[in-house]
């Protein structure tokens, strides 16, 4: 018996320097749990779809999909295609897993505050909302401009591209920054693109600034750092999840040295949590030698792909693996780690109300020492870059803050 | 330069279809054309030849709309058109042809010569779209009809269908004409319509011009080098030489005066022009 | 009527092969069209060859085949070869075909319009390697000194103007074999003569063998040494000028002196169709 | 010189209204007929995925179309088409919004695009070849900047929800019966263009894109009709744009980028510019060939090739350049599009055995 | 404080200008030999860039040389894509040509990404010093480098086509293909050179730009965005297009000055080029310094 399932990914398109750890942490988790019995016994069929991160292809494959080969739940992948399937998951009832951390994808029955949008109540994603972890960085900024016993105000900007994804925590961050008593700058853009980002950072530093928020994905996220550094501002920087990784700092080199992002998982590969010795035996489906170094999204995709599989195997004792049953799974436990993954995915809980999966954000430094010309795996190894937790944040779980 | 009118101007300035006053136009530092007047009347068939790069292209591109004299009017039916955009030119009763063939290559006959009637058909976008609802359809046949009456006067129902740009010089020639006279001009300018044609063509097409000119009652001004044709067909004749006029009169007196035999013929007998001589050649 | 039949005397056979031989080709234009249909004909060393025939009989087109230019109006020659200095050159590329020798003016001038006169001219020499291009050029501006003072871009030309320079760019190849595509067209009959003088000098004092396609049959019979008449694709008569000039039917359709040494008025013709004796 | 007709023999005309019909033949209307015919019946035999691949080539090709009647019939390039379409489909999901009904909202939605077309193709008046190309590179970069700013309209970042498409209350939203709307609106768009084309307006299109001083001279306001091939080319984006709002529920900015403007320019060119049937083959093309590469990646994966050469992932960007590449040889073979060598097929048969 | 931003927002923009000149001169040699747009020119950098960048890293040669080799294959690979791919497309209407370049766009895409991976790489550190001060702005050597570089390869493009007859041929091949062979030139060679040079030019921006940022195949968006500058200038005019990438390189700094100071909509300076670019052809509608089409009948 098998359980059919689509995974998304975008090896080839404009994000596929994040999809493509992430999709192969998802592509080896499946077939990790199927080389392990299965859900039960019941092997779990992907049907794998690189869609270059172009929407049109998305929605033919989710066609597909519900039409043909009638799956149960979807592994999903960037903002616009998540975006734009959210009415047809809804009236499809199919559970749809994303990398898509919008605030708007946590509010299942809609509108549960006027700043909430719509209903997404077949979405469901692991790790902080953009948003929350925007607003733990804000709360940390804060709580660093009082240790380091700064005088006055401290200065807060938002760095991104105008476009839905750097722009998704943009007023929930700055309405926190302006709560906890920042003077909040103006927003400068910077396309998601390489570029010359010089004018950007002469700006940047002309204003002022004491802490910026960078927005966008890494490529882009790269140039700022090195430009910024060459101009010489001396600005904090803060990274969107999908803004800063190993593979970018070794990218930035130097500059990337003390940029604070936050992690979703509870350790990186360098770790010694229990879970990871699970994490490197999916590792080695794709990686028999079991040498490669994972960057974070790898563990977050194995996150993802474990409570998929856990919420199947609560619908298949409950009824049968359908994909209402499999929502009803997600919503069993409280602070709830699949089997195996101790120490490695973080303690999450949703409900039929609530789709925040955590509000606790665990913030990274990145620290890097010198130059960066080796592989990932051996500048870690030789330590030259790091991972350095600074503070986990715990945000308080108001209703208000949820959806946007 | 004196301007000899051989014959007495004729036809009154009101009664002619076409004055063109003192016209000059320059390009840059070029003087194309050095304040150049004649006038042509209703019904005439007037012609215009001179040396090549002498301007008379340029005289038919400020009558017909394409350059915008630096200087002088040109007077169509009573009204000033100087300053009128070519398209509202065709709609007042300007048609032409180009000397260098320019028909729309990947249309077929038919649609060239319809939108030759471009100004006189009504329908537009939204009834164009609708065809049969809008009374397109009624009028695009109305008109087709009148279309077939000048394909069938220029003897090209054999191309009808056939893509302009594939056909043969002489016969795009003639469709350009029958794109010119599905206007129904008052006026008609015509480039060089006999250039690239063998004998037995320019015979056609000379009998065409004359037929246009006597029976349709069209206005006609030619450019052409053929002076048997010129000499034959036009009633008068005007001679450009380096942007000025030289002269302008009845055919026969036209090719008489020793200026223009010298700067146009090379001092030939107009009448053997295609005879050249074994000086010419062994020279 | 048989075609061999017509023939007014054998091609003069100067004992060598000719330079040019054409030899019973057939061309198709986007794979479905035939225009032409078997057509031979053979352009001996030194002499002016005229091509005469009426409109869309496929006298540009047989140029193009010989010139290989064929190819980028989608034409094709599908049988036959065409032979130049003993070699079978169809198939090969234009410009290969230019380097050989063969250089064609192309029927509507084709000068290119957004460079200047002196550029045009220049280009001309473009397969040249010797260090005498000033010196043509001069002699260029020596048979057209009208093109001399035209500094502007081509493109800017007069209709006459351009037909000198495109005459005056072939000059600057030095090529073997000329090939003319209606050279008279659109020129003033002062300039129509000088141009024509001009294609005896090219032949007389260069030696340019020249293949002459015209309109203006009386003219190009009076320059040719050999004529050939085409209508739809195949040659229908071939001659030694003189004796096409005396021909009754050439007289008629494309002298214009059918009949009486009386020239007709293009007035009083009458519009009825004539046919041709020879179709 | 009969051969330039291309008619079968036997094939005669006695009116000029049976000369002047959209299709050259009987046989041909009847295909074509039977076509839209059979397609009426295609929710009963396909799967929702084959439906929903119709439905995708039903609305890009409407919008495909709109393109090729700006490039290829007036012969102004524009590669900004996809904002075009993107502001259609906010349009309709604004005006659904608000309470029009959705099958009106569409229409007005084309309308409203077909002004701000207007407006983008006024540069057109004066600026030519691919000077204007790049002019609407420009409509491109600012549309998309303006779809992110002007929240009331769009939902600025956060996208518009789009109604889902009712007809007198009956809800038509699933893949099987939206696919009768789309069918609907692409019969009609198509037969509007066809109309077109064959009347005043259009003849004037195609004269200025042949040779537009010449058609100035007969009497074609060249103006006005290079900007209104802007405003057609924006109405049927609009639509088209529309149509994809309204079935995928939602309209974001996301997605609306050059690399879509640019694959509207594919499917032109590669069905054939100046070709209205061309612009739906070529969307057929384009639509299809990501999901055929796919299908042949997915049998290729785990294959013996796949573990003999070990490729992995790497089959996924065997796939992107095999769409590369398909497009290429496709042009290198067909370099005038598919609908050339469509009607090269029809005279040959047409004239057979006579091809000569 | 403000001044000194203006001006070193000047400074900047004109290097970065010099850059985008640079790779606004590859368009405009393939357009003026074959009218064609290429789409794949920031593929060339991309290409270009991942060559070095792998000669560097992987076998440890040293800059000059690696950037030598790199720009000597990219003139190779340029002329190779040509013959292989665009030969047989001579003669063919333009507009599928150009569609052809967007076909080898997504190819090569996908082909880097494959070989390369999907994540930004760093140039090894190959300057001693990474920044210099210009007037008050600190600059990254490689931009300085790049600006030398690219004023060199300027005014060779200047010489070539005033002097050269192959200039000239390129030109005429530019008209009518059908004409340019008629003459006898050899429409393949001039467009393999035009590749071909075209090529090897965009491997030394693609180069400069990886040292900066790092390769990844984001940087082919390098070659949109001198689309603007390109049309700015006239798209035949090398000389237009230096001039199209200074404009395009101020008018970001610039725009980004006035957004800062006092607009506040935050992306000026992406859309700003677009906006002078359509005023701009509005007064002048084959750009700065591109040749007017010739309109006569
Ligand atoms: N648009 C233009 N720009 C610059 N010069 C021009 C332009 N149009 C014409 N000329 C110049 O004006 C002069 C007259 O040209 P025109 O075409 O009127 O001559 P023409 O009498 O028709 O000659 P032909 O008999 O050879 O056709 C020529 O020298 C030509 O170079
Ligand atoms: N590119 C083409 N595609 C299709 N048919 C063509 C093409 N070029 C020419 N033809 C056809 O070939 C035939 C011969 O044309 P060609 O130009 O050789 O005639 P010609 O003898 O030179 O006539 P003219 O005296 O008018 O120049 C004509 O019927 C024409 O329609
Ligand atoms: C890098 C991306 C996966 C980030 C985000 N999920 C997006 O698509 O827009
Ligand atoms: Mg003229
Ligand atoms: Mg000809």
């Amino acid at each position: 018996q098998t359980i059919n399932i689509g995974h998304l990914a975008d090896y080839s398109g404009g994000t596929s320097d994040v999809g493509q750890p992430y999709g192969q942490g998802t592509q080896d988790t499946i077939a990790f749990i199927d080389a392990n019995g299965g859900v039960d016994g019941k092997t779990i069929n992907s049907d794998f779809n690189e869609y270059g991160y172009q929407v049109p292809r998305a929605l033919a494959a989710f066609k597909k999909w519900v039409g043909t080969d009638k799956v149960v739940a979807i592994q999903g992948w960037g903002t616009a295609d998540t975006e734009a399937l959210v009415g047809m998951v809804t009236k499809e009832q199919i559970p749809y897993f994303s990398a898509s951390y919008s605030a708007s994808l946590t509010d299942p029955k809609g509108k549960v505050n006027e700043k909430s949008e719509r209903a997404a109540p077949f979405n469901f994603f692991y790790g902080p909302s953009y948003s929350d972890a925007a607003r733990a960085m804000v709360q940390w900024a804060a709580d660093d401009w009082k240790a380091k016993g700064k005088p006055g105000k401290p200065k807060w900007v938002h760095m991104g591209a105008n476009h839905p994804y750097p722009n998704s925590p943009k007023a929930a961050e700055e309405a926190y920054a302006k709560e906890l008593g920042f003077e909040v700058l103006d927003p400068i853009t910077f396309a998601l693109t390489p570029g010359d980002y010089t004018p950007q950072c002469l700006t940047l530093k002309q204003s002022g600034a004491n802490y910026a928020y960078l927005g966008n994905t890494a490529g882009s996220n790269i140039s700022v750092l090195k430009a910024c550094k060459t101009a010489g501002v001396d600005v904090q920087f803060l990274g969107n999840v999908w803004g800063m990784d190993e593979n970018a700092m070794k990218a930035a080199g130097e500059a990337a040295n003390g940029v604070v992002f936050p992690v979703r998982t509870a350790t990186t590969w360098a770790g010694d949590a229990p879970g990871l010795a699970t994490a490197r035996a999916i590792s080695k489906m794709s990686d028999p030698s079991g040498t490669t170094y994972r960057p974070v999204h790898y563990l977050t995709a194995i996150c993802t792909a474990l409570y998929m599989k856990e919420a199947m195997e609560w619908a298949d004792k409950n009824g049968g693996v359908t994909g209402v049953k499999i929502r009803d799974g997600m919503y069993q436990k409280k602070d709830w780690v699949p089997k195996g993954m101790e120490g490695v995915c973080k303690p999450s809980t949703w409900t039929a109300t609530d789709h925040r999966p955590t509000t606790s954000v665990d913030l990274y430094r990145a620290v890097v020492t010198g130059p960066t010309d080796a592989s990932v795996t051996e500048l870690i190894k030789t330590g030259t870059i790091k991972l350095e937790k600074v503070a986990t944040v715990d945000l308080p779980r108001k209703t208000e803050l949820q959806g946007w | 330069m004196s301007t000899t009118s051989v014959v007495p101007q004729a036809v009154a300035d009101v009664r002619a279809l076409l004055s063109v006053e003192n016209i000059s136009l320059r390009f840059g530092g070029l003087k194309a054309l050095t304040d150049v007047s004649f006038h042509v009347g209703r019904g005439e068939l007037f012609s215009i030849i001179g040396p090549n790069g002498a301007g008379k292209t340029s005289m038919l591109n400020c009558i017909s709309g394409r350059y915008t004299p630096s200087d002088g009017r040109v007077v169509f039916d009573g009204a000033d058109v100087t300053r009128l955009k070519p398209n509202r030119r065709a709609a007042i009763g300007i048609g032409r042809t180009f000397q260098n063939l320019a028909l729309f290559s990947h249309m077929s006959v038919l649609d060239n010569i319809m939108v030759g009637r471009h100004h006189l058909l009504k329908n537009n976008l939204f009834s164009g779209a609708l065809y049969w609802f809008g009374g397109a359809q009624k009028e695009e046949l109305e008109h087709r009809r009148k279309v077939e009456e000048v394909i069938d006067f220029l003897d090209i129902q054999h191309v009808r269908k056939a893509t302009a740009g594939t056909l043969s010089y002489g016969l795009r020639k003639r469709v350009e004409l029958a794109r010119a006279v599905a206007l129904e001009p008052k006026l008609i300018l015509l480039d060089e319509p006999m250039a690239g044609m063998n004998l037995e063509e320019k015979e056609d097409m000379a009998r065409y011009i004359v037929d246009l000119n006597e029976e349709w009652g069209m206005t006609i001004i030619m450019i052409e080098h053929d002076m048997g044709v010129v000499m034959d067909i036009s009633h008068r004749v005007m001679v450009l030489d380096f942007g000025k006029k030289l002269v302008e009169g009845e055919p026969a007196a036209v090719l008489a005066d020793p200026h223009v035999r010298k700067a146009y013929l090379g001092e030939e007998d107009p009448l053997l022009e295609d005879e050249p001589t074994p000086a010419a050649l062994s020279a | 009527m048989a075609d061999a039949a017509l023939k007014l005397e054998p091609v003069a056979e100067t004992g060598a092969a000719p330079l040019l031989a054409v030899d019973n080709i057939e061309v198709v234009y986007n794979d479905v069209i035939l225009v032409l249909r078997g057509l031979s004909l053979k352009v001996p060393k030194g002499q002016i060859v005229a091509l005469l025939g009426s409109n869309g009989a496929g006298k540009s087109t047989t140029l193009k085949a010989i010139s290989g230019l064929l190819k980028t109006e989608d034409g094709e020659i599908t049988r036959g070869a065409v032979t130049f200095l003993g070699e079978k050159i169809n198939g090969i590329e234009p410009d290969k075909i230019v380097r050989r020798g063969i250089f064609q003016v192309m029927e509507g001038r084709r000068i290119i319009a957004d460079m200047t006169v002196l550029e045009n001219l220049r280009l001309g020499a473009f397969t040249r390697h010797d260090n005498e291009v000033k010196s043509d050029i001069e002699r260029v501006y020596e048979f057209f000194p009208r093109l001399r003072e035209r500094t502007g871009l081509a493109g800017y030309l007069s209709g006459g103007e351009q037909q000198m320079l495109a005459i005056g760019r072939a000059m600057m190849a030095r090529p073997k074999l000329i090939l003319m595509d209606e050279p008279s067209m659109g020129l003033s009959p002062l300039m129509v003569k000088e141009v024509f003088a001009i294609i005896k000098k090219l032949n007389v004092e260069l030696g340019v063998t020249i293949l002459l396609v015209e309109q203006n049959a009386r003219l190009a019979l009076s320059v040719a040494d050999y004529g050939y008449i085409m209508e739809q694709g195949k040659i229908v008569l071939d001659g030694t000028a003189q004796m096409l000039q005396t021909n009754e039917d050439v007289k008629e359709f494309y002298l214009g002196q059918g009949g009486g040494a009386e020239r007709k008025s293009f007035k009083n013709l009458k519009s009825f169709k004539r046919r041709k004796r020879w179709l | 010189m009969a051969m330039n007709t291309m008619r079968p023999c036997g094939d005669y005309r006695t009116s000029y209204k049976a000369d002047q019909t959209i299709f050259q033949t009987r046989l041909t209307m009847l295909i074509c007929v039977a076509a839209v015919v059979a397609l009426c019946f295609a929710p009963f035999f396909f799967s929702r995925y084959v439906l929903s691949l119709f439905i995708q080539i039903g609305y890009l090709g409407i919008a495909a179309l709109g393109l090729n009647i700006l490039v290829g019939f007036s012969g102004q390039i524009s590669i900004g088409h996809a904002v075009f379409f993107g502001f259609g489909g906010f349009a309709s999901a604004y005006l659904a919004d608000k309470g029009v009904p959705v099958p009106i909202a569409i229409v007005l939605a084309g309308l409203w695009t077909t002004v701000v077309g207007l407006i983008f193709g006024l540069p057109a008046a004066r600026v030519k070849g691919l000077y204007l190309a790049i002019a609407t590179l420009a409509a491109q970069f600012i549309l998309q900047d303006f779809f992110v700013r002007a929240e009331w309209f769009t939902g600025g970042t956060h996208g518009a929800l789009a109604a889902p498409f009712t007809l007198f209350g009956y809800d038509l939203s699933g893949d099987d019966k939206y696919f009768y709307v789309v069918l609907f609106f692409v019969v009609v768009m198509y037969l509007g263009a066809t109309n077109l084309m064959r009347s005043r307006d259009g003849r004037a299109l195609i004269a200025v894109r042949d040779h537009y001083l010449s058609a100035e001279m007969m009497g074609v306001n060249l103006a006005k009709y290079r900007t209104m091939a802007f405003g057609i080319s924006s109405f049927y984006a609009g639509i088209g744009g529309a149509l994809y709002a309204h079935y995928v529920g939602f309209m974001s900015v996301e997605g609306l980028d050059i690399l879509f403007s640019i694959q509207f320019l594919g499917m032109i060119i590669i069905g054939g510019l100046g070709s209205i049937m061309g612009s739906l083959m070529g969307t057929v093309f384009m639509v299809l060939l990501p999901e055929a590469t796919g299908w042949l990646a997915s049998a290729l994966s785990g294959s013996i090739i796949d573990q003999a050469l070990h490729l992995k992932s790497g089959i996924t960007y065997m796939r992107e350049m095999l769409i590369g590449a398909a497009i290429i040889m496709f042009l290198i073979f067909e370099p005038d599009g598919l609908a050339h060598r469509w009607r090269q097929i029809k005279t040959y048969w047409k004239l057979y055995p006579f091809s000569f | 404080m403000q001044s000194q931003l203006l001006l070193q927002l000047i400074i900047n923009g004109l290097i970065i200008g010099t850059l985008y000149g640079v790779v606004g001169m590859c368009f405009v040699l393939i357009y003026k030999a074959s009218q064609v747009v290429n789409f794949a020119q920031g593929e060339f950098l991309l290409i270009g860039a991942w060559v070095c960048w792998w000669l560097l890293t992987a076998w440890n040669i040293p800059f000059f040389w690696g950037f030598l080799i790199a720009v000597v294959f990219m003139m190779a690979f340029g002329m190779a894509v040509q013959m292989v791919i665009l030969r047989p497309l001579i003669g063919e209407p333009i507009i599928s040509v150009i569609m052809v370049t967007i076909g080898m766009s997504i190819f090569f895409q996908a082909l880097m990404k494959w070989m390369f991976g999907t994540f930004a790489q760093p140039f090894p550190p190959i300057f001693p010093v990474d920044k210099v001060n210009v007037l008050g702005l600190q600059v990254q050597t490689a931009y300085l480098m790049s600006t030398g570089v690219s004023l060199a390869i300027m005014a060779g493009f200047a010489w070539f086509f005033k002097y050269s007859k192959m200039g000239l041929a390129m030109r005429a091949t530019a008209f009518s293909q059908q004409v340019a062979q008629s003459l006898g030139i050899s429409v393949r060679q001039v467009f393999a050179l035009s590749w071909g040079i075209s090529a090897a030019v965009s491997a030394v921006a693609g180069v400069v730009v990886g040292m900066v940022n790092g390769v990844s195949s984001a940087l082919s968006y390098f070659g949109i965005k001198v689309f603007p500058a390109v049309i700015l200038g006239g798209l035949d005019s090398i000389f237009g297009a230096v001039v199209g990438g200074l404009i395009v390189g101020l008018l970001e700094n610039l725009g980004q000055y006035v957004d800062s100071q006092y607009l506040k909509w935050g992306n000026l300076y992406e859309i700003i080029p677009f906006y002078v670019l359509i005023i701009i052809l509005m007064i002048k509608p084959y750009g700065l310094f591109g040749t007017r089409d010739i309109e006569r009948v």
